[in-house]
């Protein structure tokens, strides 16, 4: 199939293609980072994370119209402003349900799946009543639009640069928060052992919120990465559930590395054979390797051997 | 090494209900349980004690199978566990007994046995079961020995913690094993449930072998033919309690403080 | 009057009896003569989602397994019977402005020019009842082999058969020329000569699903109060104490999903044969869930509950929607929410803690000597 | 801004059923103050235009309308129901259909194709209606077919589809696909001197089936090559793949039928990704003014999508429909293709009856061949035979402010013809 096109060619559309694979493995890490820290270390299936993220979306889009309206002189900043606060509405609204909601569950995982379905639904709804059923359109910078031209024939769009960059500092945030601050160990103990990091005075019940606040409010700003290059609408968030559930549990519910592995490699097989099949069919391919493998390793890419 | 300490072991493994040969398994390359063998005769009752941490559980959890061996082997009556499933070790004759009691909190005492009674075990097997006179009368026969004869219809949530490790007791010996593995069977009882379990204990012990891990000194005393004392996941020692306790290794270790 | 004794064990108590018959005259007698044709189809309709109930109560409230992948057999079992019903309806005389007459039209327009193999057995009715249940069964013994031997379940499970629910939706979607692709299997007319659309065929499948609804009530009943039954509440509990019982747990947990699996597609054909299409809609997550709720609102531990569930949340969500659409969404999610937190046990729950002890208050009257039933005997 | 949406939102939501009962109150206003009129008009008596047992009353008409106010499709059934309403109530207001008013009832389909032939057995069986407006999706429209068929109602469908149908209760008043297509591939060879092609559209039938019908027409006809054909699961987000080839491949033109929030992405990515719509021709069939909603005018300036109307059409019937439209919808509404399409039912339906003289189902369908509907936005149109519309196609090149500058017009009116032979 590669006969028609010169040697040139071909390197520059590989480049291409491995960058594309790289804003996917950066989507998928983003959509999976929140989740990871939810369902892996709290054990909480969060079936309305795709609905955290829309509600990042939301915000976006309201701060987009906000300046535009108001203060277009710095219109071009805004969007650091709008993730700013897409994290603080995601992560407030998460604390608020882990209070009236998660709390109650924590002893029954599959209650949570539930119980969180019917968040998703009221959540989508809600959106439909506020935003109305069309998908809204975010008016970006004109920065942030278009490409780099790296060499005559490589291009690199600069949103996607944007969504990788945000990408690393925040799985460095969150690498950083859990294993190198005071936070970290709290949320670490509790998972470990509830009733002994009760005991040594950690109040369980706000390390809890606080970790499922925070795993909310990434995706919030995941949601807020996506108006770069996806739609919002009432059920968009719908649509990532299935992916990013799999990305968790295919990299090893517990682990963080695990995550970004399988982030990495789901997202480059997908990319790659999208290129030599068609998308719906590299899709499935995709998910029914993924299937395949936690079938014949259940516990996913990394796991650690303990003692049952 | 083990083999000259122990009287009358001359015409190889068939003698042995149990022969478990230099069983290791490492977690991570952390070795729970290091080169441990030792032999058990039919009729035998075996404790094994040591430490907390010294890999007595892991042993019970490598025989019953939950837990699979790095190396090593374990025979019983000749046949090699290491490679059977779990539900083929039990058919094999060997039951188990957890540390904190396992029994079904939403069924009846009745219920609890019946499941035990080892026929119908597979899936048609099960939905074919008929409660027939037998089940009923062998379901009788071992609640009154458990003491449990008129809490036959109670669900077993309802049980205090002593009738609730009784109960257990009693739906492995339904299963009739040969080899009866217990761990901690008085841990958490009153001394008037301890005594009923000693002699529960010694009355089911007829015509079988039982390996007990236990940490009641006095109890071991009272039902152990001999003991192995394990020590990060090793043998430390093994003979009568007797030597056991004189033992300068073991003084150290375990029993002298 | 001492429950339940230990020296038998009915295949129903009293209660439960009196239950099947009262389901048994709503389904036959008063449905069919309360409701006008066009009700009655629907009820007939939401019956075939309780199928699917009836599974989940076996395979999640007994077993403990909750598949979020039903709608698959469901959809398998429906697609079965709409690959007959279509073969029958694209006899060559029906389907001759074709290019390739004699082929279903959706393959005609993706320039199939042969049946495909995989349709040549649904050209016999008896082959084709006989995959309605054994394709979705097999296709859960391959699901269930895989991950219960590997002691794969809650929430992992969950996960996987949502996902698995979301490949076979792909796939019937983007393989159109051999499934209808995402308008499904439509217009179909006959079952073996007998045209299913007039009102007295409606009238004659929807009690054939109410017979058959009974019949797997009285399934799933005997395997309830069966050894095996117990067995299943067993591991639910405490696992490894069955294992180490001498039990292959993970047999018990492939026949748990597959009788749910079979449970579904029997629905999922009844669906079919009633609706007179089948798409790939209810193959996918959003249904699959949706039948969860049922069961839940049921009560996830009776059978008879989840009948009543599923007909309770249907006859809501038409009501709902014929009159405030929007509103409908929020019910749901809440109603998801508050079986969750406050009812666990749903309308079966609500029931026995509430309206039994009422109903046994009478004859406790009458001879104060009676222990009041369901106390702990603390 | 956001405040229009919600006041949108909350008509075909919170209170729609409050909304049902106020058109129907509107409807009964301007009847009585027309009482006098019809009275003198009098309308052919009830036994004589109602034969077979139709919601029909010696002043009312009954007519349903089925749309997804709930759910996915929502986003898209929003225009084609108001544009319905619309028609209703400007023919209440000019004195209704054979001397008696619409009445409307409308149910949701909920975005649910079973929920759709439930709804519509409800229309046709227990209200009695004598035509339906309705459906959206070509699933939805399978769905309800066999039901039409076998209760004997009216559909009026109004979105372009991939043909391959036809029936005698159904009115298509979209564009079938060769319709749609051919005139625009023609356009496209011919001012852009296009050869090659990359296809790329949604997994489903209707892309596929119109990939299908270019594909044949640029092989055979314009012997012009496809040098790609993509398709991807509704939903889909990630496009850098597909683009990609299409750099790899640098087809003149990129032929795109991608569906629903696909194409937000679609058009950012492709923005992003430095292909620039000024210097590649892209052709869409899919997206109209209401997709450019949520795509963003600047995304998507420079490409041309076929479709029979367009927004910006210069004409009195669209001057006038527009201004009507965004005064009883809101003045930021905008008026895709499928809404006008939507707007033409009632109108048809009206008229065929007319002709009929009868509201009966059997003499409508009969009646339907060569009515003609002059006063339609898009222009003349009339009902073929084969009951789709003769109508125009015109290529339009999209404006950054979302709407699109027509820069072809078919000269004739183009036949309809759902089973193109050749094509198939």
């Amino acid at each position: 199939m590669f006969g028609e096109y010169s040697l040139g060619d071909l390197g520059a559309i590989f480049a291409m293609q491995g960058f594309a694979g790289l804003i996917l493995f950066s989507v998928y890490v983003l959509m999976a980072l929140g989740l990871a820290i939810i369902f892996g270390q709290m054990g909480v299936i969060n079936m309305a994370h795709g609905e955290f993220m829309i509600l990042g979306a939301y915000v976006t889009y309201l701060c987009s119209g906000f300046f535009q309206a108001h203060l277009p002189g710095i219109f071009p900043a805004y969007f650091f402003l709008a993730m700013a606060l897409a994290f603080v509405a995601a992560g407030l609204l998460g604390m608020v349900v882990e209070w009236a909601l998660i709390r109650h569950l924590y002893k029954r995982p599959l209650d949570t799946l539930l119980a969180t379905w019917g968040l998703s639904l009221i959540l989508q709804q809600a959106y439909r009543s506020i935003f109305g059923a069309r998908e809204v359109g975010v008016e970006l910078p004109s920065w942030m639009m278009g490409s780099v031209q790296a060499t005559d024939t490589i291009e690199i769009p600069i949103n996607g640069l944007f969504v990788m960059a945000i990408t690393v500092l925040i799985t460095l945030a969150v690498a950083g928060l859990l294993f190198a601050s005071r936070y970290g160990k709290q949320v670490r103990a509790v998972m470990q052992n509830r009733v002994m990091a009760g005991a040594v005075g950690i109040d369980t019940g706000r390390v809890d919120r606080l970790t499922f606040g925070l795993g909310c409010g990434i995706a919030g700003v995941a949601g807020s990465a996506f108006t770069m290059i996806g739609s919002t609408g009432p059920t968009s968030g719908q649509l990532y559930i299935v992916d990013t559930f799999l990305i968790v549990v295919f990299g090893g519910a517990a682990s963080l590395l695990g995550t970004i592995a399988s982030a990495f490699s789901i997202s480059q097989t997908q990319s790659t054979l999208e290129f030599f099949l068609s998308g719906s069919t590299a899709k499935v391919i995709t998910l029914l390797a993924v299937v395949a493998i936690l079938m014949l390793r259940p516990q996913g890419l990394f796991t650690l051997k303990v003692r049952r | 090494m083990n083999a000259a300490i122990l009287p009358g072991a001359t015409a190889g493994d068939r003698d042995f209900l149990l022969a478990v040969e230099a069983l290791t398994v490492s977690f991570d390359g952390f070795k729970a349980v290091n080169d441990v063998s030792f032999y058990v005769d039919p009729d035998e009752i075996r404790v094994i004690i040591g430490p907390n941490g010294a890999g007595k559980t892991t042993v019970l959890d490598l025989i019953c199978g939950r837990t699979r061996a790095t190396s090593g082997s374990i025979k019983y009556k000749g046949t090699e566990l290491t490679k059977l499933s779990e539900s083929a070790i039990v058919q094999a004759g060997v039951g188990r007994k957890f540390q904190t009691p396992s029994i079904y909190d939403d069924l009846t005492v009745f219920e609890n046995l019946e499941i035990s009674f080892p026929r119908g075990r597979s899936v048609l097997g099960a939905l074919m079961f008929k409660r027939d006179a037998e089940v009923r009368d062998r379901i009788h026969e071992i609640a009154e020995m458990i003491f449990l004869k008129d809490q036959l219809d109670r669900r077993a949530e309802f049980l205090s913690h002593g009738q609730k490790q009784w109960l257990e007791i009693g739906m492995l010996l339904i299963q009739d094993p040969e080899l009866l593995m217990l761990d901690e069977p008085v841990a958490g009882m009153s001394v008037a449930e301890r005594k009923k379990t000693a002699e529960l204990l010694h009355q089911i012990i007829k015509g079988r072998s039982v390996l007990v891990i236990e940490h009641d000194m006095k109890f071991v005393e009272d039902i152990a033919h001999r003991v192995t004392v394990l020590h990060q996941g090793k043998v430390l020692s093994e003979g009568s309690m007797e030597r056991v306790k004189t033992d300068p290794k073991v003084v150290e270790v375990y029993l002298g403080h | 009057m001492k429950l339940p004794t230990l020296n038998d064990n009915p295949f129903m108590k009293p209660v439960e009896w009196m239950a099947l018959a009262l389901l048994c005259g709503l389904i036959f007698c008063v449905l069919p003569l309360a409701l006008d044709g066009f009700r009655l189809n629907l009820v007939g309709k939401y019956l075939t989602y309780a199928f699917v109930a009836l599974g989940l109560v076996i395979c999640w409230g007994y077993c403990g397994i909750l598949s979020l992948g039903q709608g698959v057999f469901f959809g398998l079992g429906g697609y079965c019977m709409a690959m007959y019903l279509k073969l029958e309806a694209s006899s060559v005389e029906n389907t001759k402005i074709q290019s390739t007459p004699g082929i279903p039209d959706f393959m005609d327009w993706n320039q199939i020019t042969a049946l495909p193999w995989f349709w040549a057995p649904f050209k016999s009715l008896p082959l084709t009842l006989i995959a309605v249940v054994l394709v979705p069964t097999l296709f859960a013994f391959v699901i269930g082999a895989a991950m219960f031997k590997r002691r794969v379940g809650g929430t992992y499970f969950a996960i996987i058969t949502q996902a698995i629910a979301a490949i076979l939706t792909i796939l019937i979607v983007g393989q159109q020329g051999y499934t209808g692709g995402i308008n499904g299997i439509t217009d179909l007319r006959t079952l073996h000569g007998w045209d299913i659309r007039t009102d007295a065929a409606k009238t004659i499948l929807y009690f054939v699903n109410g017979g058959l609804l009974v019949a797997c009530v009285l399934v799933a009943q005997y395997v309830k109060r069966s050894k095996l039954g117990r067995i299943l509440v067993a591991m639910r509990d405490k696992e490894d104490r069955v294992r180490f019982s001498g039990y292959g747990v993970a047999s018990f947990k492939i026949f748990a999903f597959c009788l749910a699996a079979a449970f579904a597609a029997i629905g999922g054909a009844m669906f079919t044969l009633q609706v007179g299409f089948m798409s790939p809609s209810f193959v996918g997550i959003v249904p699959s869930i949706e039948m969860v709720i049922y069961a839940a609102v049921g009560g996830r531990l009776s059978l008879f509950g989840a009948i009543y569930g599923t007909l309770l949340v249907n006859w809501a969500k038409t009501t709902f929607s014929e009159s405030f659409p929007e509103l409908w969404l929020f019910g749901l999610g809440a109603l998801f929410i508050a079986v969750v937190l406050a009812f666990p046990n749903g309308l079966a729950g609500v029931w026995r803690q509430h309206v039994e002890p009422r109903l046994t208050r009478r004859p406790k009257a009458a001879s104060p000597a009676a222990l009041p039933q369901g106390a702990p005997a603390e | 801004m956001a405040g229009n949406e919600r006041g949108l939102a909350g008509d075909l939501g919170l209170e729609s059923a409050l909304r049902r009962r106020l058109l129907m109150g509107l409807a009964a206003v301007p009847a009585a103050s027309l009482l006098p009129r019809l009275a003198q008009a009098a309308g052919p008596p009830t036994a004589s235009v109602n034969t077979t047992g139709l919601a029909v009353t010696d002043t009312e008409v009954t007519v349903g309308i089925l749309h997804s106010v709930t759910g996915t499709m929502a986003i898209s059934e929003t225009g084609a129901q108001q544009a319905e309403k619309l028609a209703i109530e400007e023919i209440n207001a000019a004195g209704g259909v054979l001397g008696r008013k619409i009445k409307v009832i409308q149910e949701d389909g909920a975005s649910d194709w079973p929920t759709f032939a439930e709804k519509a057995k409800k229309l046709l069986v227990n209200d009695k209606c004598a035509a339906v407006m309705g459906c959206w999706t070509s699933a939805s429209r399978k769905a309800v077919l066999p039901v039409f068929e076998q209760y004997n109602g009216m559909l009026y469908y109004p979105t372009f589809y991939e043909g391959l149908e036809e029936s005698k209760n159904v009115i298509y008043t979209g564009q079938e696909a060769t319709q749609q297509i051919l005139a625009s591939l023609d356009w496209v060879a011919k001012e852009k001197d296009a050869k090659t092609f990359f296809f790329i559209g949604s997994d489903y039938i209707w892309p596929r089936t119109s990939n299908k019908i270019a594909r044949k027409h640029v092989e055979n006809v314009l012997k012009g090559k496809v040098v790609g054909e993509e398709y991807f699961p509704l939903g889909h987000t990630q496009f850098n793949s597909v683009i990609n080839k299409i750099k790899l491949t640098k087809p003149n033109v990129i032929f795109t039928d991608v569906v629903g929030g696909s194409n937000v992405a679609f058009y950012k990515q492709l923005k992003a990704a430095g292909i620039d719509l000024s210097k590649q021709v892209l052709m869409t069939i899919s997206v109209t003014e209401d997709e450019i909603d949520g795509i963003g005018g600047e995304n998507i300036a420079g490409a041309y999508a076929c479709m029979k109307y367009f927004q910006s059409l210069k004409n009195p019937n669209n001057e006038k429909f527009v201004a009507a439209f965004k005064k009883m919808w809101g003045e930021k509404t905008v008026i895709g293709d499928v809404t006008q399409a939507a707007y033409l039912g009632p109108y048809l339906w009206k008229l065929t009856a007319e002709k009929a003289g009868s509201f009966d189902v059997d003499k409508i369908a009969a009646a339907s061949a060569g009515v003609e509907f002059k006063s339609a936005p898009e222009g003349y149109v009339k009902i073929h035979p084969n009951h789709h519309l003769w109508s125009k196609t015109r290529v339009g090149k999209a404006l950054p402010n979302g709407q699109f500058e027509v820069v072809y017009e078919s000269p004739d009116l183009i036949e309809p013809n759902p089973f193109p032979k050749g094509y198939q």
